[in-house]
């Protein structure tokens, strides 16, 4: 019974954040309500017996790449302001396809029957996906550190101000 | 058996039992009033806090420190808070009024929340989960965003500065400090801090002095406190992000402030000193409690000393110090202690050089990190400002 | 009794038709990369879902997604660097103003 | 394993609600006196001019991006180091590689002198 009330709870926060982020007039309440939206994401995590991921959710999406988010919007401070539009001209098409979107993605969900197992996650997830990481997915792991790489070097060049 | 706490909650546990709850219900229950009694222990802590550190502040300054109420001023703290709770809210005109409210509390849940995992002793840990260590740095993230929350909301240019100015530093310092914690992680094999814990024979200090210099400076910065007080440099930017705030709103980010500092002290402990290890603590677990709270509170008393006694530090230099300095101290140190106990692994060596090895590797690191850098710190220095005789008054030629 | 993997998914494609709402709706450059955000985060949550009930002996799930979060990571990055450099170059960051190569 | 979660969930709950108490207390027991003069912007004495969300340098977030590249570095070496002891002698080295490439990105960041704070 437990799960099932932090689940809908999560759920409800999860979808209710982000159809905040999506509708609200000012960006950077947007912003705040993305965190909000994360931490529910994070919740359903924990739930799925991920715990690891939870908390890099929580580390990666609410420790960096929010407040990267509210840097920028504090940056460029002028689209901060309530009186400009944030919604352009077809966002009613843009909502009925979401909405449509959402009506057969809904569809798949249930009428697939997902081949479901009955294993039990292993207690020591994180030794298994260090494990797994360094031989099984070796080339993955070091070219995630070039790409990083190339994402630091490019953001510097392209962010950077100019003397 | 002298298990005083198990004791106790057994005959919690049995008195629920017997008035009919479920077993489910029971635990809940437990949980509960385990997580508030952690939370009031806290709270506790601070109001003494509170009085310790400023009658060490006033000694170490030639001061008498607070005085007044009840003997050497020991009430002190109960003043403050009667004060504290009287006094008026006033929220700034323009004020975001949800994130301005939010924050405070924000702040004072993030610290707080790092207490859900600490092991107090053998069979007294919070939750035991097996990425505590990472729990523990994500957590951290809320405080950083309740900085920005009441930087931005509070409507006044000082707040906002201080705000993305404490911002700035604080991310820059989890750096580190995450890295150096990579270290204990790598000695025990384990993210859970219990394990940590246990595997301390002897402490990490011992054996990664290096790492626990580097966590301790760098989270002596996320105290945002002297030396690395910039965020509220009051000469400067008035308090910093908390400018716009006062009473019970103000004594939040204040308490905050306190707390995080005794949690860094916990967090020293539970990663290089042993946590509850002592002598006798594994059959008395209430000894463990004790050694916990009483290392803890040493550290505590060696940071306030530290930082009562080093002048602030200007932005430029500490973020040099940082990004120039501990950030690549902390990589080449976390490879090399990496690279030692993997290879010392291979053969069975006895734990004594082991521990002689790392601890001497250490020590060099730090040897010929502070040469390079006091190299190139003298470069700088005679680039910039090229030595002129005493007498003659700038602008002469003196040749 | 369980959650079935049906919720989950539920969840998933409801955060996925959000953000792709946001996506197409958004004239402002740091809303569309918010919107991408929250459909990145609904394809950790099936990534997962299929991990926990699919195969939760294996990583394979969990690999996948902290590859998920690097590239998010390395999308914002770099996305936010453009709209910064764009605002410095041209005073704003609506879409629709954006429009050089047009003309 | 998810009944510590639920001691976390709970822990959290406590942490949050003990400060709001602590915060909203005042509301009952504090005096309540607004007044216009009172509730103006602090600015040293002086009344605020402009706008007070003033832009701030683009320096900040520059740290934030490196911030956001290490904390997804780190995220990579936890599990290494977790598992370094059950893995071949040859999995310190990869790491090692890992590290470096990254480094590389922070000398080439000091070099571009894109940490200096001018």
């Amino acid at each position: 019974m437990v799960p099932i009330i932090i689940f809908g709870l999560s759920a409800l926060i999860t979808l209710g954040a982000a159809l905040a982020v999506v509708t609200n007039k000012n960006i950077l309440h947007s912003a705040f309500y993305l965190v909000l939206a994360f931490a529910g994401v994070a919740s359903l995590y924990v739930l799925l017996e991920a715990p690891f991921i939870a908390v890099v959710q929580v580390l990666i999406y609410i420790g960096a790449i929010a407040i990267l988010i509210v840097f920028a919007i504090m940056l460029t401070r002028r689209i901060g302001s309530d009186d400009l539009i944030q919604r352009n001209a077809q966002w009613i098409w843009a909502a009925m396809g979401a909405a449509g979107l959402f009506l057969v993605l809904g569809w798949i969900v249930y009428s697939v029957n997902w081949p479901v197992v009955t294993q039990i996650v292993p207690e020591d997830t994180i030794t298994i996906l260090g494990q797994e990481l360094l031989s099984t997915y070796v080339i993955p792991f070091e070219v995630a550190s070039v790409l990083l790489l190339a994402a630091l070097v490019g953001s510097i060049i392209i962010g950077r101000e100019r003397e | 058996m002298a298990d005083l706490i198990n004791l106790i909650e057994n005959w919690i546990k049995n008195l629920l039992l017997g008035w009919g709850a479920s077993a489910g219900l029971t635990g809940f229950i437990l949980q509960a009033l385990g997580s508030v009694l952690v939370v009031m222990v806290c709270f506790a802590i601070v109001i003494v806090l509170i009085w310790v550190e400023r009658k060490l502040a006033g000694r170490l300054q030639d001061r008498f420190g607070p005085n007044r109420a009840g003997p050497y001023g020991i009430f002190q703290s109960f003043a403050d808070m009667i004060k504290i709770f009287t006094k008026e809210y006033v929220t700034p005109a323009g004020a975001e009024k949800g994130l301005y409210n939010i924050a405070p509390v924000l702040a004072m849940a993030s610290v707080l929340a790092i207490w859900a995992v600490f092991p107090f002793a053998v069979n007294v840990i919070g939750a035991d989960i097996h990425v505590g260590v990472l729990y523990i740095v994500a957590v951290g993230a809320f405080g950083i965003l309740a900085i920005l929350m009441a930087g931005w909301s509070s409507n006044n240019k000082y707040a906002l500065l201080g705000a993305s100015r404490s911002v700035a530093m604080l991310i820059s310092y989890e750096i580190p400090m995450v890295i150096a914690l990579l270290v204990p992680v790598l000695l025990s094999h384990s993210m859970k801090l219990s394990v940590i814990v246990e595997a301390q024979e002897p402490w990490f200090i011992f054996v990664a002095p290096l790492a626990a210099l580097i966590f301790s400076i760098s989270s002596m910065a996320e105290i945002g406190k002297a030396p690395f007080d910039l965020l509220e440099a009051e000469s400067e930017l008035v308090a910093g992000y908390h400018t716009e705030y006062s009473g019970m709103k103000f004594g939040m980010f204040y308490v905050a402030e306190f707390l995080h500092q005794f949690t860094v002290g916990a967090l020293i402990t539970i990663f290089f000193l042993g946590g509850w290890t002592g002598p006798m603590a594994v059959r008395w677990p209430i000894l463990g409690v004790i050694y916990f709270y009483g290392k803890s509170l040493f550290i505590y008393l060696v940071i306030s000393w530290i930082r009562l006694s080093l002048p602030r530090i200007r932005i430029d230099e500490m973020l040099d110090l940082n990004w120039r300095f501990l950030i690549p101290v902390s990589f080449v140190n976390l490879v090399a202690v990496a690279i030692a106990d993997r290879v010392m692994m291979e053969f069975t060596l006895a734990r004594w050089i082991y521990v002689l090895v790392m601890f001497g590797m250490n020590m060099f690191i730090l040897w010929a990190a502070l040469a390079i850098a006091e190299k190139n710190d003298q470069a700088v220095e005679r680039e910039e400002f090229p030595p002129r005789p005493v007498a003659v008054p700038p602008g002469v030629d003196s040749k | 009794m369980t959650i079935p993997i049906n919720w989950y998914l539920l969840v998933a494609a409801g955060l996925f038709s959000i953000g792709l709402y946001g996506v197409l709706s958004r004239r402002n450059a740091i809303g569309i990369l918010m919107g991408i955000e929250l459909m990145l985060n609904a394809v950790n949550i099936n990534l997962i879902a299929f991990w926990r009930y699919l195969d939760p002996v294996r990583m394979t799930g969990q690999v996948f997604a902290i590859f998920v979060f690097t590239v998010a990571a390395a999308e914002v990055a770099v996305g936010l660097a453009l709209v910064i450099a764009i605002y410095r170059n041209r005073d704003t960051i609506v879409i629709e103003e954006i429009d050089l190569l047009k003309e | 394993m998810l009944n510590y979660w639920l001691y976390i969930g709970i822990f959290l709950v406590v942490a949050v609600v003990v400060p709001l108490v602590a915060v909203l207390l005042p509301v009952l027991i504090a005096p309540k006196k607004p007044s216009a003069r009172k509730e103006e912007v602090y600015e040293c004495g002086i009344e605020s001019k402009g706008n007070v969300r003033i832009q701030f340098k683009s320096q900040y977030y520059i740290y934030a991006l490196i911030f956001l590249i290490f904390d997804i570095e780190v995220i990579f070496l936890f599990p290494w180091a977790v598992a370094l002891g059950e893995l071949p002698i040859f999995a310190v080295v990869e790491g090692v590689i890992f590290i470096a490439i990254l480094f590389a990105g922070l000398i080439y960041a000091m070099r571009k002198g894109a940490l200096a704070w001018s």
